[in-house]
């Protein structure tokens, strides 16, 4: 349940929006050169997307309107030198590369990679950071040794990090993706996964202590951070090399990525490039690639994630109208240990709260030994709960049928069990259907909860989306509206069985 | 075929009967008069095993039920007795208790389908010829709720017969007919009687009682006051409470 | 919704307690002298709570293993003063000085202010910070300038804090608890609350920049921290002292703050204190109030907190009673407009999720002139939506009563009103019981989620107490108790009054 | 005091009703015999509004209810047209509708003391001599599922007679009456016209039908076949079918 989290921000973003509308500035000198701009007005404008940016840019927790992070002491470094101040502008981390060709910012420095790819539309300075990723397997296994042998594997790791994106690339490898650190570990102890592939330094807060986990290789894709500028600016670009180049050789690089726990050998190579890994290029840039980021693009994973919302929506709720109709049957027409059994069965599934019934499930299960999945976990979970909702609808449907209705069937030789399926529960159905109904859409946003077992159904997929790309408000509409179609057609679908089911002398 | 042994009933400390005995031969047609509020429905579902009883027991085609505080009673027993006496006897309700969700044909090929086995064809050619019986082929795919009080009556009538019952318990099942269709009704039973069904009926008709029946029985308080043919009962009832009963009959 | 984070926590400390399980080893050392056996073992154990504990101690978001804050620093800093390592104990705030007592650590170091009622178990080092805490009213009002201005009026404060505890040591003020620190503000913003009285550093991060908001007098509350030992180690306690001179004389002391942006010129006052403000005392400590912390203890709060639980939950319960039966009403016999918006609303109050329903009720209303409580918006926010759920509800129930009913009811001259009253309802009613019960059950547990408009209500408290005892699998039984000690009772009511309702006609 | 003009009503585009005529005058009582499905149950409901149709007007005591093809057809009119209609004129009906989850007293008095505002009290000694008059009295705490069929029956007319209406709608009243209880109702219907109280009743008791009408109408396929005494139909009947239907009352 981020849902907290995620709309104390919507609305927040909301008022920033508003704002912005006030007091929203077109930079109109895009391209003018931009290291005289800098110096005469005496700011640089940095572009940067501080969600999930840790330990890059992040909102300090303690005082959540501060910026923090190695990269915001860099880039004051940075201005120190050219005598400027900083201006900070947030930008989503996947269009930050369009906003700067734009002209929304200077220079775009956020953990960019410097790779061939982006050689045409920008330019790098020389690197400011060695990157590395981690594998961490179980102690006991001894399948893997390199990133190649991922393949095939189930891998976990976190949400917007280069390493999903390694993972993602290399292809082949089912990726769990995680929101919170803790939970990789634990899963790939539970043999959930088979490694867990992240930033270095958080395998080893994590692994390291855990005698039943192990780091294995060397850390792996290393690779290059670099600033990035507009192609045309050559002068910008230059002074900014000047200026790594100093920060490197008076050790002031070395102490601020200390001071965050990133420094290592690694680090080293950083003098060996005294040139940009990339040659600059003359040309001006093609101005037709200015597309404004669109929200269209994260349909898909919205999509995908709706398509896990309802899968789990309906196979839950399947598993909860069969146990819920054996439950209320039970209670029913059980003898009293069945009808016991039943009741305290609807009791005690009602009367607490269903993360604690998924946390056993998913956590405590494998304690005894069964091990499920987390989509297992998901269903089963859900289905269990809602079964025990279902089951007093069924009861009260069935106890409206009148008993001259059994007492027909059974004077015609049906068995009680005959009677119930042919006679009551068809009757009792119709007047079953819209509680049902409010329960199946009620499911809908209830199985957002299953997001605390790696699951990523809609409402994950929104936060995930959401802090990625810093559109809160307008995400958090789409999510909504998303949810909406689901329950919507069910309304419809509903309304239209209870309309073919009509029994004739009903009220209206 | 049907022997009802010393039946005590109670409802909620009210006792109805005391020390109930009927024997009821096969093939014959028993017809149970009397005021409103003696015990004749309650009788009739006693003998169907819809409603339980005290103290003695009821013997259809050799299978007993015994009341619930007899030592032979055994709760597990219960349950095949019932099943064996229910597809033998067939009722038809005061209230009809049709099923609304589903057409007339479809009332009346349930249980035969469905209990008996009979394929669908079978059973619905059956169902047509006992429609056409009761004068109702037309209304074959209406609804319960679309048809008159006589009609559900007679559909009520036709879905039991489609069982073919070995005996049929009828609750006053001419109270929503018009008088044709009590000669109609009355002729099915015949035809039943003559195919050797056994015939029990609760009704306020003493005509009908009359025409029908080989057996009148006069229940009075939940007590059998007089138990004859119908011509020693309606025409020369020796009871004086029963000669009140009948006066407006005999008028 | 801090469910996910809560349960995450607790499974995580169900398997920290399990771990202690194994290697737990007591103390039975405890009445040696400590600065001998500190420099014998080379080990000094420092107890605190790292639970709410920003900026003193707290876990690394980054990395949650690893401890953090200026105390850290500060500790790290004695201990290498004192040529020795540094073990860390965790332990409840609350029973901090009962733990140091009880021998479990050497000291505790965690914002324990130095104050008269502590002199008699533990003794104090010199001061080691001086705190402070600042308001923050609306630029436009005038009536309060000091802290004494504060009574009478209705203050947010964050949870677990000193300026919380001075609050209600104050008296005569409505304290409202955040544990968000955005909201404090907001609420202020909309004249919800009349004050902010938080740390400093919090108010000059969020009211400095807002127009709307302003700093009134000078930071309130000024009070020392110390280092507790036990009464005994008094040796300990003048090396400790010797050691906090010689940081403060090196500058070191200041140069941690100043990383935390802690230091003020308050801070200077540190000097003048060369001597502990309590004197030491001989006396060995009194063993009798040796007493494990209890559980018990926390149940008032708890208690309290399922009390706005029930409350909400039965008023909200009898909003969505009312309004849903006007909806059915409306959806079942309205004209076609009517039935039309009660089919709108119905849709669209079960589509959405629940949450930006009460964000809408509680922070963008205020935009169009309509300004409600906390409490307001939770019933409203909570009995509007289950409104729509209990209309199809009852929409279900009163269409399971056969017709005939109605038209008995007209033809013995009664208006349809009068008939939905005295004869469909009442019988409706019975068929609606069970599924009502069920949503009134969910309902207990959806509450929670008001807890994001500042209401302290169960899973709040619960929330607030575990991350100030750390007792998160214990307060978490219980608090699932709770919930289920206010559904059970529902339940049985329910079951009770259905067999009242009993028509005996019915099925079983 | 009801006058039926030109009434068209169709079910299902299956016309029933094709333009009938009837004139009830105040203080008559009037039998609907025929058939079972001719439209007796819906003529009756077609007079307490509780059914509409399409075409012509019926009017109640002066107000008119118009079928909704009608250009008199107002439907905010209907409303206060109907609430006028329904106080004066009670029905009861074939299925009884009681209340089931009131006692038979509450059942009774419900109405008076809710429409009437007529004082609990007096509405419950009104209650129990109504009951005194159907001899249920002492089942006047009983809830209607624990009653007969019979005394279901009663309940229900007595639940209608509380309500002091100027004319009655019976559906097959004596349908499940046991012969004594016909006398007594009877009685009690003769009482009510007595005192000047239309009623209409559909039936298929001749005998009844014969004993206490001014008026019998013969209904089939919902067409008036006849129309006139007592003694004029039972006894000399003119169209043929009529006969036929009557030939076994006539036996
Ligand atoms: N809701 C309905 N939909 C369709 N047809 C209906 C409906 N109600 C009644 N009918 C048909 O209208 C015809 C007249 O019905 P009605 O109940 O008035 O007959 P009746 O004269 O009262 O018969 P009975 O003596 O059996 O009660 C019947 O053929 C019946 O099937
Ligand atoms: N469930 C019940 N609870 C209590 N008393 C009941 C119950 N069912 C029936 N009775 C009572 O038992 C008696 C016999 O009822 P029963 O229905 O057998 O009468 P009946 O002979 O069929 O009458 P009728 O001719 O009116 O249908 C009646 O006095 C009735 O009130
Ligand atoms: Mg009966
Ligand atoms: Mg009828």
């Amino acid at each position: 349940m981020n849902y907290k989290l995620l709309f104390t921000r919507s609305i927040l973003l909301l008022q920033i929006c508003l704002s912005v509308l006030y007091f929203s500035t077109t930079n109109s000198f895009a391209h003018q050169n931009t290291l005289e701009k800098v110096k005469s007005t005496g700011v640089l404008i940095w572009g940067f997307d501080a969600e999930g940016g840790a330990p890059y840019v992040f909102h300090d927790p303690k005082h959540p309107s501060k910026l923090v992070g190695f990269e915001v002491e860099l880039v004051a470094a940075i201005a120190r030198e050219l005598g400027v101040k900083v201006q900070h502008f947030q930008n989503a981390w996947d269009s930050i590369l369009l906003s700067l060709q734009r002209g929304d910012f200077d220079i775009a420095l956020n953990g960019i990679e410097i790779t061939p790819d982006k050689e045409p539309s920008v330019l790098f300075t020389r690197p400011y950071y060695v990157y590395a990723e981690q594998i961490v397997v179980r102690a006991s296994d001894n399948r893997i040794n390199r990133p190649e042998d991922l393949r095939g594997k189930k891998v976990g790791t976190l949400y917007n990090t280069v390493a999903k994106r390694m993972l993602e690339e290399m292809g082949e490898i089912t990726v769990n993706i995680y929101s919170g650190q803790v939970e990789p570990f634990k899963d790939l102890s539970l043999s959930r996964i088979d490694a867990v592939f992240v930033d270095l330094p958080i395998a080893s807060y994590y692994a390291k202590p855990n005698p039943q986990l192990r780091l294995v290789g060397k850390p792996a894709g290393e690779g290059y951070y670099g600033i990035a500028v507009r192609k045309e600016d050559t002068a910008l670009a230059e002074e900014l090399n000047k200026i790594i180049e100093k920060l490197l050789r008076t050790g002031e690089l070395q102490k601020i990525y200390s001071r965050w726990g990133l420094w290592n050998t690694a680090q080293e190579k950083l003098f060996l490039h005294e040139e940009p890994l990339q040659k600059y290029t003359e040309n001006l840039p093609s101005v037709s690639e200015k597309v404004s980021p669109s929200v269209t693009k994260f349909l898909p994973t919205l999509l995908k994630g709706a398509l896990v919302t309802v899968g789990i929506s309906i196979l839950s709720m399947m598993l909860a109208v069969g146990l819920g109709l054996i439950l209320a049957i039970t209670r029913l027409y059980g003898n009293t240990w069945l009808q016991r059994i039943s009741t305290a069965y609807i009791e005690i599934y009602r009367g607490t709260p269903l993360l604690i019934q998924l946390y056993i499930l998913y956590y405590g299960l494998p304690n005894i030994g069964i091990t499920l999945s987390a989509f297992a976990a998901a269903i089963l979970g859900l289905g269990m709960n809602y079964a025990a909702y279902e089951a007093e609808i069924y009861r009260a449907g069935i106890q409206s049928i009148p008993k001259g209705q059994t007492e027909a069937a059974l004077s015609l030789g049906m068995s009680k069990r005959l009677a119930l399926k042919r006679i009551i529960l068809p009757q009792a159905l119709r007047i079953t259907i819209p509680p049902m109904t409010n329960d199946f859409i009620a499911l809908f946003k209830d199985s957002s909860l299953v997001s605390v077992i790696a699951m990523v159904e809609l409402t994950k997929s929104y936060s995930i989306l959401a802090s990625a790309s810093m559109n809160f408000f307008k995400l958090g509409i789409i999510t909504a509206l998303l949810y909406f179609g689901m329950s919507y057609p069910l309304s419809l679908y509903a309304r239209k069985l209870e309309k073919k089911l009509r029994l004739y002398d009903r009220n209206p | 075929m049907i022997e009802i042994h010393n039946l005590s009933k109670q409802y909620d400390n009210q006792p109805l009967f005391k020390g109930l005995h009927l024997n009821i031969a096969k093939g014959s047609v028993v017809t149970l008069i009397g005021p409103s509020g003696s015990g004749k429905s309650t009788l009739l579902r006693c003998m169907n095993g819809l409603e339980s009883f005290q103290e003695g027991h009821i013997s259809v085609n050799g299978q007993k039920l015994y009341g619930i505080h007899e030592q032979n009673y055994n709760k597990a027993q219960v349950h095949l007795t019932l099943k064996n006496i229910r597809r033998k006897v067939g009722m038809v309700f005061q209230q009809f208790n049709l099923f609304p969700h589903m057409t007339v044909l479809h009332n009346i090929i349930e249980s035969p389908t469905h209990v008996l086995g009979i394929s669908q064809a079978e059973a619905e050619s059956n169902a047509i010829s006992l429609l056409q019986k009761v004068h109702l082929e037309e209304k074959a795919h209406s609804y319960p709720d679309q048809l008159s009080g006589g009609e559900q009556q007679r559909v009520a009538i036709a879905r039991s017969l489609a069982m073919k019952p070995e005996a049929m318990l009828f609750d006053e099942p001419t109270s929503s007919l018009d008088p044709e269709m009590i000669e109609e009704v009355l002729a099915v039973i015949k035809d039943l009687v003559s195919e050797g069904m056994t015939t029990v009926i609760a009704t306020h008709e003493m005509s009908f009682a009359s025409d029908v029946s080989t057996d009148v029985v006069f229940l009075e308080r939940g007590e059998i006051l007089e138990h004859g043919s119908p011509k020693d009962i309606f025409y020369n009832p020796k009871n004086d409470r029963m000669r009140a009963f009948l006066s407006r009959f005999m008028k």
